[in-house]
């Protein structure tokens, strides 16, 4: 008999129905990932099996079955025997997810004083031993500090420990490695790997497939609050039934031969009624079938009336628009020059550190240049100051033959309009006053265009480059969804036909489906407008994606840079050679 | 003035004289005694007493305040006794003669005195405590006036003391009578001098009641003089006080000090508000002890030198104008009386017959004005001269120092003058503004009322000589040659029938030309559990606690 | 749904608490209760506006025959010792009561914004010196401010309105700078730079609105404390002068009357108890949607 | 943190303190040179009996014949040899006048201060999240307490516990039920702006994923707002603590006035309604003074709750 039976779990907050008919089992020592997007249900469907979906929540189920014990019909004072001693919860991002103002050792023995599980005596003890199982390296150092002073990897690992304190028989890990760093990332895996094989059984929620399937036994896909398909992971993975699973394969840039599509074009149809397939809107091969119900699942559990890889175009099979017939960028001249810059910043406790040194730099008319380096490493930093928003300590920036760093703003102010920026956090980058229509119209109006028709025609016209409908004008950027909020920032950057765009994080922020869309767009441009992109990431995926070539950095200096094929394919740095390594299906990258 | 300030201006030659040639002059204000004093009175018992006034500075020396005085009275023992009459008493001096000259005074005193320190009262100690209010490192500001052309005194032998004076000083016994006149224990000045000022039990005198702590902001402790045994003539008991401990409780909020008054958290409470005595007096546990205050009443001071207030007609409009008896009892719901003349009824040579003589007359007022050529009216309703307004301007000043609610008396005023077309405007001035322009004669009306227990306030009011501009406090500035020669004259002679003529003309003629309206008699009003006995006031409408006891 | 699934937070990113000058009033109640508190607010400022449509008993003409009435038919709120009526003085009370809060409460937003923007934007030095003075009058109670500038200033209107303002100006001035540092350094402000916006502009069209937001929601709420700060003044006898029904002033002339005639305090009290109610709430509300508005 | 380093921020924090005593100083003696009229004049008040000789007298005592700036720097010499001067209406050194004055209103302070958290703490704990209907309830009694004037609340208690029900004394610091309706009066204000900020911050950091965390290992709703929830909300909850002790003292002035109680904020209006310039600049650096310490004891303490500040 399954360790966890779930059967028909529909949750719902008020009129919301957050998980609907949801039906799966885990085992001890098995491990079974449920994979979607955000809002998809994944999350509710974790915190319900801890009785944590919180007080609003409606929960009914055919069954909620845990080794015997019937979780939908346990009072709070028998949940609380449960929680932490025979279910434990692992959250992304230790650094809140871990109580900040207390130690890690506290931390780690919370559980075991509320489970009352040792004398107080032994508690010390067994922290440290279960710090070093989880393997953090000076257990007894590391119990006495906060979890700001950890690293992420430790802090993950830390909270894993405390998860693990009360010896549960289940661990839910609710997007355990979405903070982390790759190599990091592929560490914490490992861990998890290792306790699903001394026999704990692992939920694990991920939006992230690539990530889950180098663990996940079994997988599920949830989209709009159902599992629209599950199976073994190496049956998904070969052989995705429903579009949606396939779509989110596709969506990874890593799984992808440079200069193809990452996803299809958005479909934009009709909406299905209450009993048809959610996903229908953005289904290519959506017909009236799918509006009006949905199909009983197959043997791979899909629930598509057209599953298999038959159904409509993939998104592989379309080549973006060749870029073989341009010019060779080499042959471009040089719009971007940064020569050894560096820059020292003071960090809270006095000591200086570079964030940048001498980092050297080169941006030719029409390429991209792809910047790739953990966090930490100066990505950002060289990006503002090849932007001109930050002075570099030492070394010259020239933009476009001129001298762009050491001079006064006003010297730059009129070259400004000609490097445009596309920040992660597009809703930062608004004037939280202005709705879109006033976002996009101040660069609009910065590019000379006169106020009035001529200037909200351009405005429609850059929504229209970008994807947007013009009805989102008077929308203010809080109201849009990340992908549109992108979509805006990219458009306003646009506007006054800059010939580079300097784009910092542009997706990670967003959920791989649209990650891909927006990915796909910038390719788009770049194609179109003979942009130059200067495309920062720590997703090597992705920038081998975009990239002509590629500058790989850490800790403040270019460790590695050349061709982004040649690079990725025969690594020259260890450094480069671990990062690759450690990058989720990233075989293909070498491919 | 306002507040419960001195001034020494206000002390006069002939004080002293009147006031001892004054046998049968007429006592308007009443003075009760509380409780019912035919029952045995009971030894000991703790009593506090409400003030709403916290002294600056307990030096009686150095110190202005009213305040001081009433509260230092149960510590400090004078020369004499003034009782409500204006008659002397033995007290500290059993006998004492006065040189024709008034240039000197001998005082016998008793010789079985002490101090509370166990030193004994003698001559030398008269001396050292003279010399010590016009020594300059004392800072006086009331007692050093009070005691005038002092020039030193002689000692005679170790009870006996001779006071001199540079020039005739007729008003030193009531002055000696005063606690401001009153005797340190010559030991604590010499140790203590500079420290005298903050009370406890550095303040050595004489008196029934031994300063036994301070508490700023608080309270002041007194404790029984178990050897006390000179109390004054026409005390109703001798030797030491009945209270074991009486307790000074600084209650500043009406409210609070009547709070506490009504829940028996204090059992004396000074300075009860108008407002709170129609409830008091419906309280079968609380008394009133109610006194007239002596002096000068509180009235509005024309500037005769200002347009339009220059013209006596319009003066006499507006004297007509206020319906005083109205606004009065509305503001002091019949506590106190309205005034008839610049003085009040207890002071001596109040003309009576000024009562009645210039009632409310809207009509006369209008009249009035219009002779004096202001017939227009404009939008507003204010009569107007050639295009200019009938307006005067009343400063206020600051809340501070405004007290008996003084400002919503202006108020009525001013509603009252609207009627007859006259616009009164009171803009609140700060301190040093208001004392400037008004002591200067820039402003049309001043406020003010002067406690004394001496008809020569109406020199201090309209003698042309009390120029403010020189210190003095006729704030009319009128120029007229029968006022000097009245109020001078009153002043030099002791004579009571020369005295009466030329007060009585003097109020008179004041009030006919309209320099002054006359408004309220201010009356001290106390309120105490009816458990309290033998409490009574003082011509200064100080309460002592000499003879209180209490009982059931 | 859950804030798990959002975006990961960069490692660099450490939360940092409340600065003291970044405090932000907690948000109140919504719904009804706000329906409420504007509606009792519009009818306040109406009578401010023209009491004449609630009364026709004038505020000021004393009938001592009437003194002292209790609230009853004839006189809602009673009468004072002089037969004024209470609720007409009330009523004609609204309007120079709020315009002493909303005088002193403009000054002070005045001032403060003027030094904080000063401060943020007007290089090191200017910044150092116009926060040590911030400092300096921070480290003093707004009262002890208030009483120092009323002495010095006498006890008019307008000297009460500037006293109180300045008592509130270092307050106002910390929460101007704060912001616009941070909104200098915010994204949008960034990104305009990279428009070449010019200095001038880039302040008028972004620094200023958004970083005196914040400060004018707060000032609603600061609009009450200015309310209560005043009465508080008129009862250290240092408020504006009597003949305009003032509520601080009635208020405090009242107080002598709680044991025979607890209208005259009670009343005036009330006004100014629910006038700061409901400015509060609404100021509250505002912010709270101030702040959902600019965050996520 | 290195010596050096600790040094230095010790070394930062002192001349900020003295800065800020000495502008307060510089403040509060500019300040008082501007009251119009006659110094003295001003001081003795409308109807004074001081002689012309008596006011040049006391002119020359206080060095008020001298030019203001080198008034300003006898002042300032004065104050750095720890002389406050002598207060010009009680003539007793300033220095004295205060620490007779400071323990009532210490007392005060500290009495309001834990009345304050206390009711705001358990107001906070307990409707932190809760049903909406209670919360409301909760909201409009604090800001109602915001609301009111604080005097007007003094006298209402006044009336109805001392004068009606005679439970407590009227005034006074005698003894401690003497300190119950002022301390009442002094934080029920603060007690309404703690509670809801504390709540806010409750209601934060039980939104966090931490709180989720801390649930999942088995611990209840309530041991989670205390052991966790609450720490965090603290933060907020001492800084405001800390500014509103520093502005207790001005609520000194009109508790005190009401309930007639010795203390500071007596004494404050006493030097300021009496123009009396070496109490006022007393009493100005006190409370400047008591600011400095309060934002170092804040700032101590942030880094205890949060280690996060703790730096190096």
């Amino acid at each position: 008999m399954s360790l966890l039976r779930v059967d028909g779990l529909d949750v719902s907050f008020g009129a919301v129905r957050a998980v609907r008919d949801v039906s799966f089992t885990l085992d001890r020592g098995e491990c079974l990932a449920i994979v979607g997007e955000s809002g998809s249900g994944k999350s509710v469907t974790a915190r319900t099996l801890v009785g944590l979906a919180g007080d609003r929540a409606a929960i009914a189920a055919g069954a909620l079955d845990f080794d015997g014990l019937d979780l939908a019909t346990l009072t709070e004072t028998q949940w609380r025997a449960v929680r932490g001693r025979r279910i434990g919860l692992v959250l992304q991002d230790a650094l809140v997810s871990l109580d900040p103002l207390r130690t890690v050792g506290a931390e780690v023995a919370e559980p075991l004083r509320v489970h009352g599980l040792l004398p107080r005596a032994g508690t010390g003890e067994r922290v440290l031993s279960l710090l070093a199982d989880v393997g953090i390296p000076e257990p007894g150092r590391r119990a006495a500090q906060y979890p700001h002073q950890l690293s992420g990897g430790l802090r993950q690992r830390a909270l894993i420990a405390s998860a693990l304190a009360g010896g549960p028989e289940l661990l839910i890990a609710d997007e355990p490695t979405t903070a982390l760093d790759v190599t990091v990332q592929a560490q914490v895996l490992d861990l998890l790997r290792g306790l699903k094989d001394q026999g704990t059984a692992l939920l694990l929620i991920s939006h992230d497939l690539s990530v889950v399937a180098r663990l996940a036994d079994r997988v599920a896909v949830m989209y709009a609050g159902r599992i629209v398909e599950s199976g073994r992971t190496a049956d998904v993975l070969a052989d995705p039934r429903h579009p949606y699973t396939r779509a989110l394969l596709d969506a990874v840039p890593a799984t992808h031969a440079k200069g193809t599509r990452l996803a299809a074009p958005p479909a934009d149809r009709p909406a299905a009624g209450p009993a048809g397939c959610a996903y229908a809107t953005r289904c290519a091969a959506a017909d009236d079938r799918c509006r009006q119900a949905l199909p009983a699942p197959d043997e791979q559990g899909a629930l598509c009336w057209h599953p298999g890889p038959g159904a409509g175009p993939s998104p592989v099979a379309v080549r973006l628009r060749t870029r073989a017939a341009e010019p060779a960028p080499e042959e471009a001249p040089p719009l971007i020059e940064a020569d050894r810059i560096s820059k020292r910043f003071r960090a809270p406790d006095g000591s200086a550190y570079d964030a940048v040194k001498e980092v050297s730099l080169t941006l030719r008319a029409g390429e991209t240049l792809g910047v790739v380096g953990e966090s930490g490493s100066g990505k950002t930093t060289a990006a503002r100051i090849v932007l001109g928003l930050l002075e570099p300590d030492a070394g010259t920036v020239r933009f476009a033959g001129e001298p762009w760093s050491g001079v006064p703003e006003r010297r730059r102010r009129a070259a400004r309009l000609r490097i445009q920026a596309v920040q992660q956090d597009p809703l930062g980058s608004f004037d939280p006053r202005f709705d879109v229509e006033r976002v996009v119209g101040e660069a609009v109006a910065r590019a000379g265009v006169p106020r009035g028709r001529a200037r909200r025609a351009r405005v429609t016209e850059l929504l229209d480059r970008v994807g947007l409908p013009a009805a989102l004008l008077e929308r203010r950027p809080t109201e849009l969804s990340g992908g549109q909020r992108q979509r805006v920032a990219i458009a306003r950057a646009l506007a006054p036909d800059p010939d580079v765009v300097v784009c910092d994080e542009p997706v990670s922020a967003l959920d791989v489906s649209v990650q891909a869309q927006i990915l796909d767009l910038l390719a788009d441009l770049q194609h179109d407008l003979n942009l130059a992109l200067l495309f920062i990431s720590h997703d090597l995926g992705v920038v081998h994606h975009v990239s002509d070539r590629v500058v790989v950095m850490k800790g403040g200096r270019v460790v590695e840079t050349g061709d982004v094929t040649e690079v990725f394919a025969n690594p020259a740095e260890d450094y480069t050679r671990e990062l690759l390594a450690a990058v989720p299906g990233g075989n293909l990258l070498r491919s | 003035m306002p507040r419960s300030v001195r001034r020494p201006s206000a002390l006069i030659a002939a004080a002293a004289a009147g006031t001892l040639l004054l046998a049968g002059c007429a006592s308007g204000g009443g003075s009760a005694a509380a409780g019912g004093d035919a029952a045995k009175p009971v030894e000991g018992g703790s009593l506090t007493y409400a003030v709403d006034t916290e002294p600056v500075s307990f030096d009686i020396h150095a110190s202005s305040q009213d305040i001081t005085g009433a509260i230092q009275r149960n510590v400090f023992d004078s020369l004499v006794r003034q009782d409500d009459k204006g008659e002397f008493h033995a007290w500290l001096a059993k006998t004492w003669e006065i040189a024709a000259d008034l240039k000197s005074y001998t005082f016998h005193l008793r010789d079985d005195v002490k101090f509370t320190d166990g030193t004994v009262f003698d001559a030398e100690a008269v001396k050292v405590n003279f010399d010590r209010i016009v020594a300059k490192d004392t800072k006086s500001q009331y007692a050093s006036s009070l005691i005038g052309p002092y020039t030193g005194t002689d000692v005679i032998d170790a009870h006996t003391v001779k006071v001199n004076f540079s020039e005739p000083f007729a008003p030193f016994l009531q002055a000696a009578s005063t606690p401001y006149l009153g005797f340190y224990s010559p030991a604590t000045i010499k140790e203590n001098g500079p420290k005298l000022g903050s009370g406890g039990a550095v303040d050595i005198g004489t008196g029934p009641f031994v300063f036994s702590g301070y508490t700023k902001g608080q309270s002041a402790v007194f404790t029984k003089n178990p050897a006390y045994n000179w109390a004054p003539e026409g005390s109703a008991h001798q030797g030491a006080p009945y209270l074991d401990k009486l307790t000074v409780r600084f209650l500043s909020e009406s409210s609070v000090r009547i709070g506490a008054l009504n829940s028996g958290q204090v059992q004396v409470a000074d300075a009860v508000p108008p407002a709170d005595v129609k409830t008091l007096k419906a309280d079968s546990r609380i008394q009133l002890i109610t006194k007239a205050t002596p002096g000068a009443n509180y009235g509005l001071v024309l500037n005769t030198t200002q347009a339009p207030l220059n013209d006596p007609l319009v003066r006499k409009a507006i004297q007509r104008g206020i319906d005083v008896d109205t606004d009065i009892k509305s503001v002091y719901f019949g506590v106190y009386e309205r005034a008839w003349s610049p003085i009040s009824p207890t002071t001596p040579y109040y003309d009576a017959s000024l009562e009645k003589s210039w009632p409310y007359d809207q009509a006369q007022s209008n009249s009035l004005l219009d002779q004096a050529g202001w017939t227009a009216r404009d939008a507003d309703g204010y009569r107007t001269k050639d295009g200019k307004r009938l307006t005067v301007e009343w400063p206020l000043m600051p809340a501070e120092y405004v007290r008996d609610q003084r400002d919503t008396l202006g108020t009525a005023i001013q509603a009252d003058l609207k009627k007859i077309g006259v616009e009164i405007t009171r803009p609140r001035l700060d301190i040093g503004t208001y004392i400037k322009k008004v002591y200067a004669g820039e402003e049309g009306i001043a406020d003010y009322s002067w406690a004394r227990f001496e008809p020569d306030v109406l020199r201090l009011y309209f003698n042309s000589a009390s120029d403010p501009r020189k210190g003095g406090q006729n704030a009319t500035f009128y120029k007229d040659a029968d006022l000097d020669t009245w109020t001078d004259a009153g002043k030099a002679t002791l004579d009571k029938a020369v005295r009466q003529d030329v007060y009585s003309k003097t109020q008179k003629k004041a009030v006919d030309l309209a320099l002054f309206v006359p408004l309220y008699v201010r009356t001290a009003v106390a309120g105490a559990g009816t458990d309290v006995h033998g409490l009574r006031s003082d011509p200064n409408t100080w309460l002592n606690f000499y003879d209180t006891w209490l009982g059931k | 749904m859950t804030s798990i699934d959002t975006a990961p937070a960069p490692d660099t990113a450490r939360p940092l608490p409340a600065g003291r000058s970044r405090l932000r009033l907690p948000r109140a109640a919504g719904g009804p209760t706000l329906v409420l508190a504007s509606a009792v607010l519009a009818l306040i400022v109406l009578a401010g506006v023209a009491p004449g449509l609630f009364t026709s008993t004038s505020p000021i003409e004393t009938d001592p025959v009437n003194a002292l009435v209790a609230p009853g038919g004839a006189h809602w709120f009673g009468t004072d010792q002089l037969g004024r009526d209470l609720f007409s003085r009330v009523l004609y009370g609204a309007r120079p009561s709020l315009l002493l809060g909303l005088g002193a409460t403009l000054f002070a937003v005045a001032g403060g914004a003027l030094l904080g923007i000063a401060a943020a934007l007007g290089g090191k030095y200017a910044d150092q010196a116009l926060m040590r003075l911030a400092d300096v009058l921070l480290s003093l109670p707004p009262i002890l401010l208030a009483l120092l500038a009323v002495i010095v200033l006498g006890t008019g209107s307008g000297n009460v309105m500037a006293a109180i303002a300045i008592a509130f100006v270092p307050g106002y001035a910390r929460i101007v700078r704060a912001e616009t540092l941070v909104v200098r350094r915010s994204g949008y402000v960034e990104a305009a730079v990279g428009l070449g916006l010019p200095r001038p502009l880039l302040i008028v069209r972004h620094v200023l609105p958004n970083a005196l937001g914040p400060m004018l929601v707060l000032a609603t709420v600061g609009f009450g404390s200015s309310l209560i700060a005043a009465s508080g003044l008129s009862f250290l006898g240092l408020g504006p002068e009597p003949p305009s029904p003032e509520w601080g002033a009635m208020l405090s002339q009242g107080r002598g009357f709680l044991a025979t005639a607890w209208w005259i305090g009670v009343f005036p009290g009330a006004a100014i108890t629910l006038t700061a109610l409901v400015v509060n709430a609404v100021g509250r509300r505002a912010q709270a949607r101030f702040t959902r508005r600019t965050t996520r | 943190m290195t010596p050096g380093s600790l040094f230095r921020a010790v070394a930062k924090r002192l001349a900020g303190a003295v800065a800020v005593l000495l502008g307060a100083a510089t403040v509060a003696f500019t300040a008082l040179q501007l009251i119009p009229g006659d110094p003295v004049t001003v001081m003795l008040g409308p109807g004074t009996a001081a002689t012309p000789e008596i006011k040049a007298q006391i002119r020359e005592q206080y060095g008020l014949d001298q030019p203001v700036a080198l008034q300003y720097l006898h002042y300032l010499g004065n104050l750095l040899r720890g002389d406050l001067g002598e207060s010009y209406q009680l003539q007793r050194p300033v220095a004295g006048l205060i620490g007779d004055q400071l323990w009532p209103t210490v007392q005060l302070a500290l009495a309001a201060l834990a009345l304050a958290v206390v009711l705001a703490v358990t107001a906070a704990v307990a409707t932190a999240g809760r049903r909406p209907a209670l919360r409301a309830v909760a909201s409009l009694l604090e800001l109602l307490t915001v609301s009111s004037p604080p005097y007007w609340i003094g006298i209402l208690l006044l009336t109805a516990f001392s004068f009606q029900l005679r439970i407590f004394p009227v005034a006074g610091d005698q003894d401690l039920s003497a300190l119950v309706l002022p301390a009442v009066t002094l934080a029920l204000p603060l007690t309404g702006v703690l509670a809801q900020v504390l709540r806010e911050g409750l209601e934060a950091a039980l939104g966090q994923p931490f709180a989720v965390t801390a649930r999942s290992r088995g611990l209840s709703v309530t041991a989670v707002r205390l052991k966790h929830a609450l720490r965090h909300a603290a933060v907020p909850l001492v800084t405001l603590v800390g500014w509103l002790t520093g502005s207790l003292l001005g609520g000194a002035v009109l508790v005190e006035t009401v309930f007639a109680r010795p203390g500071i904020g007596a004494l404050t209006l006493q030097g300021t309604t009496n123009k009396d310039m070496p109490l006022v600049i007393g009493v100005v650096l006190l409370s400047a003074f008591v600011f400095v310490l309060l934002s170092t004891l804040v700032d101590l303490l942030y880094t205890v709750i949060d280690p996060r500040l703790r730096t190096g």
